[in-house]
């Protein structure tokens, strides 16, 4: 029980990381590959962020009052998730705009029946 | 002194004024890639030599490593960005002609905001950053690959973006692991405490770094993308590509397996990983009809030669590897930038239709003929140093395994001689056609092809003008203890 | 067969995550690079928000590559938008009364609220990104309320290269003050807890904010257009 | 919030997979907020549960709605 409690996030961040990346592995249409690539995200960052964390721990912003006592959680993984969550942001709507495109191109977002190139 | 940072600030600064210069006038924006090139290269080869006397180390806001992200700028990073400057440049020049349609506006800033990226992933000496770096690489050459709007252009976009962010994902996981286990990011750090933790959650990041940068890397089993992307992008988006973002994906491979890890044990399955990338690449390349298709499967080839080079894992080998990075570089830049003219006046990408272009365009084709020997390995030009010092490497190991991969180099090299050759032929004696126009390339394209023909040969001439570059990149490489001691005094 | 592959690949990637995870433990204080942060950061940098300092201050350099990315997404879409026709124009009925007024009315508070968090970003939680996406949200609102209404696009990019040539030149001045760091916090630090406090990190932020505001509703417009 | 992914995968209507993926990224901002990380909390509401499903849906109003 121990176990579950001390990692409950990861195995939620994990989840999340890995229903992502069989959603990309195995669906068809492009839109349900790129929701795919959003959950995969967040997976990681939910990941980084429980890296981070000091039990009983407090944000790391001081406030007015004094409380210099309690530890402050890890301001770095936070600094990168922030990073990482506008990256994300970045690819997606990039993304997006290409699924846009291709079904301009094709009237299908079935990736298996785009099959323009071979090998 | 000269500051490195202004490697990655002056261009990315330049790049966001190209909309204002937009507003001024649309005839300066295209100009303005060349300058921030230009100067990019001016700064590097300032910096060369006191680069190799002493690696310098920028902190960026002024704070000590591991507590800031800072910049080693040591030999190998310096050659590279040396590199990503000068073939830059010449693709710019070339692109001032031959970007003709589309959003030209958007196709510049792109293109100069991916040679910023490539240049901060190796400058930088900060894991995190080099993935941020990275990113920008890698999305801008997403959108180039895109481009042109076509059907072949846009799916094999999708296909380079699906597969591009899912490593660009992995790679994240890494870095979260390992700053788990080591609570810094900064590179020479972890490498200082690398040996505290056990080996097993080492090789766990280690195998999610490598995997995520091998797929810009291109190695074996995450390289379907790159056929796709490099023969349906703009031809001088196709020589940027093969010329300098896979290069730079294959110096983030060195850099984690080489100074971060440490890794010794991965090498010999890295060589042989190489070898396997070279043998596929080269056979694949051999059954084309498409001349982009051959050109890009030849750069597999090419990459996977290097990676052997280096998974030898001693300086003889990383020497050769880093020379035939140059070669390559230099080399496909000049075959992808004398195809597009030939693409652009035959209006098919077919071999088969490239009959008589040694006609109509005789130093296009004299070019491209340059380049094809070049890569093949023939003595005057560069690709005969550079194939010459890995095989020799490879034998002064003196194990019956790598004298066996050298046999399949070998192999490699001669059907890569065979298509090369056959492309050759094509160009110059198949057909009949006395009745074409002679109808050259423009000028803002010969300029390029020039410079590069004159590199490529006396570089092939005089290897020696590179030898000691090469040789204190390579012991950059090879010697972590000195890295970390120039990173955390 | 597809499936099975992909499930047997995913289990040994987890068996491997799991065993390099474990030696992770969970809220256990263990960074040294963080407890520095904490520690130096209120007299370093003059920022509450510990978090700022080191996305601004610290790891600055991270910061700008990252406003890059969205910038580059934002010209990668149009680029490949670019060249795409106009093919079908819907018919657009006209938003209600009632929706309409309601957008405009909170159109500024959302835009006031934007700007409050990324002014306030190194006292409070918050800063430039989630200012920006809140001014961003607002723009979202006015597509959504008031169908027809856009921002100018040559006003939007001048928005976005100024702001992002502000966060250059800010470090380019702290090059050329402060000897040789780029980023270099060139300005006093001021009181904590004011508004007018640590150096350049209000400055820089509000870039930031200015240029993932307008860059990612930059991103929407173009996605919304035409269709 | 396994639960909200799982069902983003199989929803054959794009539109409820979206809303569920959104509803993915809500609950991981108040864990960041339970993780005691207000500001990337922030970031992902706005960022994640606000913006990227508008963009979703755009993308999905300009191309096809359910998945064959």
């Amino acid at each position: 029980m121990n176990f579950i409690h001390n990692y409950i996030y990861y195995i939620g961040a994990f989840g999340l990381v890995f229903i992502g990346i069989y959603i990309i592995l195995v669906k068809r249409n492009l839109i349900k590959v790129i929701i795919g690539l959003s959950i995969l995200d967040t997976g990681i960052n939910l990941f980084l962020i429980s890296i981070g964390y000091i039990s009983k721990g407090t944000a790391p912003i001081f406030s007015k009052i004094d409380m210099e006592n309690a530890p402050m959680v890890d301001p770095v993984p936070q600094a990168l998730v922030l990073t990482a969550i506008v990256i994300g942001v970045a690819v997606l709507a990039l993304a997006l705009s290409l699924a846009i495109r291709l079904y301009h191109h094709y009237g299908t977002l079935n990736l298996r029946k785009i099959k323009e190139q071979r090998w | 002194m000269v500051n490195p940072v202004l490697l990655i600030a002056v261009p990315l600064g330049l790049s966001f004024t190209i909309p204002l210069f937009g507003l001024i006038s649309r005839k300066i924006e295209k100009y303005v890639p060349v300058v921030a090139l230009i100067f990019n290269l001016v700064i590097s080869s300032i910096l060369i030599p006191e680069v190799i006397k002493q690696p310098i180390n920028v902190f960026i806001g002024g704070f000590q490593p591991p507590f800031c992200i800072n910049l080693v700028v040591g030999p190998v990073g310096i050659l590279f960005s040396a590199l990503i400057a000068l073939v830059g440049l010449l693709a710019s020049i070339y692109a001032l002609d031959y970007i003709r349609e589309g959003a030209k506006q958007l196709y510049h800033m792109l293109y100069l905001l991916l040679l910023t990226g490539a240049t901060g992933v190796v400058l930088t000496g900060d894991i995190f950053n080099l993935f941020v770096f990275f990113e920008i690489l890698c999305i801008s050459s997403y959108a180039l690959v895109a481009y042109l709007g076509d059907k072949a252009g846009i799916e094999s976009a999708v296909k380079y973006l699906i597969q591009g962010a899912m490593g660009s994902s992995l790679m994240l996981i890494g870095i979260g692991l390992l700053y788990g286990l080591f609570g810094t990011l900064n590179m020479a750090d972890i490498a200082s405490n690398i040996d505290t933790v056990s080996s097993i959650s080492i090789f766990v990041p280690m195998v999610l770094l490598i995997t995520g940068l091998g797929v810009e890397a291109a190695i074996f089993p995450l390289n379907a993308w790159l056929p796709d992307a490099h023969s349906s992008a703009p031809s001088s988006i196709s020589a940027i590509l093969s010329g300098i973002a896979i290069k730079v994906g294959i110096y983030a491979v060195a850099r984690v397996v080489f100074t971060i890890f440490g890794a010794s044990s991965i090498l010999q399955f890295l060589a042989i990983l190489g070898l396997l990338t070279l043998l596929i690449g080269e056979v694949s390349a051999f059954c084309q009809s498409n001349i982009k298709r051959l050109l890009a499967y030849s750069s597999i080839g090419q990459i996977g030669l290097v990676v052997f080079a280096l998974g030898m894992g001693i300086s003889y080998g990383v020497v050769g590897g880093l020379f035939q990075l140059i070669s390559h570089a230099l080399s496909k830049a000049l075959l992808f930038f004398a195809v597009g003219y030939m693409i652009y006046r035959s209006g098919s990408m077919d071999i088969s239709k490239l009959e008589g272009m040694g006609k109509q365009m005789p130093l296009t084709s004299f070019a491209f003929t340059i380049g094809a020997f070049s890569l093949v390995g023939l003595p005057p030009f560069i690709g005969f140093p550079s194939k010459f010092l890995i095989i020799r490497a490879a034998l002064s190991k003196q194990e019956l395994l790598f004298t066996i991969l050298v046999a399949f180099v070998l192999l490699g090299t001669v059907i890569e001689g065979a298509y090369f050759f056959r492309v050759v032929q094509v160009l110059y004696f198949k057909g009949n056609h006395t009745d074409l126009q002679r109808e050259e390339a423009p000028i803002p394209a010969l300029i390029p092809i020039v410079i590069l023909m004159v590199l490529i040969v006396a570089i092939g001439v005089y290897p020696k003008s590179l030898t000691r570059m090469l040789n204190s990149a390579s012991s950059e490489l090879l010697n972590r203890v000195a890295y970390i001691r120039s990173v955390l005094r | 067969m597809r499936r099975i592959i992909s499930l047997i690949l995913l289990a040994v990637v987890a068996l491997g995550i799991a065993l390099c995870v474990i030696h992770i433990p969970f809220g256990a204080p263990k960074t040294k690079v963080g407890n520095y942060y904490i520690d130096k950061g209120r007299e370093q940098t003059g920022a509450t928000n510990i978090v700022t300092s080191v996305v601004v201050n610290y790891r600055g350099f991270d910061t700008l590559g990252e406003v890059t990315v969205l910038f580059v997404a934002a010209i990668g879409v149009s680029a490949v938008l670019a060249t795409l026709k106009k093919k079908f124009q819907k018919k657009i009925e006209p938003p209600s009364l009632v929706l309409n007024a309601g957008c405009r009315f909170l159109f500024p508070l959302v835009l006031f609220f934007g700007a409050y968090i990324f002014i306030h970003g190194h006292l409070t939680p918050g800063g430039g990104f989630q200012g920006g996406a809140i001014i961003a949200s607002a723009f979202l609102l006015t597509y959504l309320g008031c169908r027809g209404r856009r921002i100018s696009e040559s006003r939007s990019k001048l928005t976005e290269s100024l702001s992002g040539l502000v966060f250059v030149l800010v470090g380019l001045i702290g090059l050329a003050i402060g000897g040789h760091y780029f980023l270099y916090n060139f300005l006093p630090k001021g009181v904590l807890h004011s508004l007018l406090s640590a150096g350049i990190i209000p400055i820089i932020y509000i870039a930031i904010g200015f240029k993932v505001g307008s860059e990612i509703a930059g991103i929407i417009d173009k996605l919304v257009e035409e269709s | 919030m396994l639960a909200a992914a799982i069902s983003a995968s199989i929803f054959k209507d794009l539109m409820n997979a979206v809303i569920a993926s959104c509803l993915v990224s809500l609950i991981a901002a108040i864990l960041f907020f339970l993780l005691q990380a207000p500001d990337v909390a922030m970031a992902e509401a706005a960022i994640g549960a606000a913006l990227i499903t508008a963009v979703f849906v755009i993308a999905i109003r300009r191309t096809k709605r359910y998945e064959e």
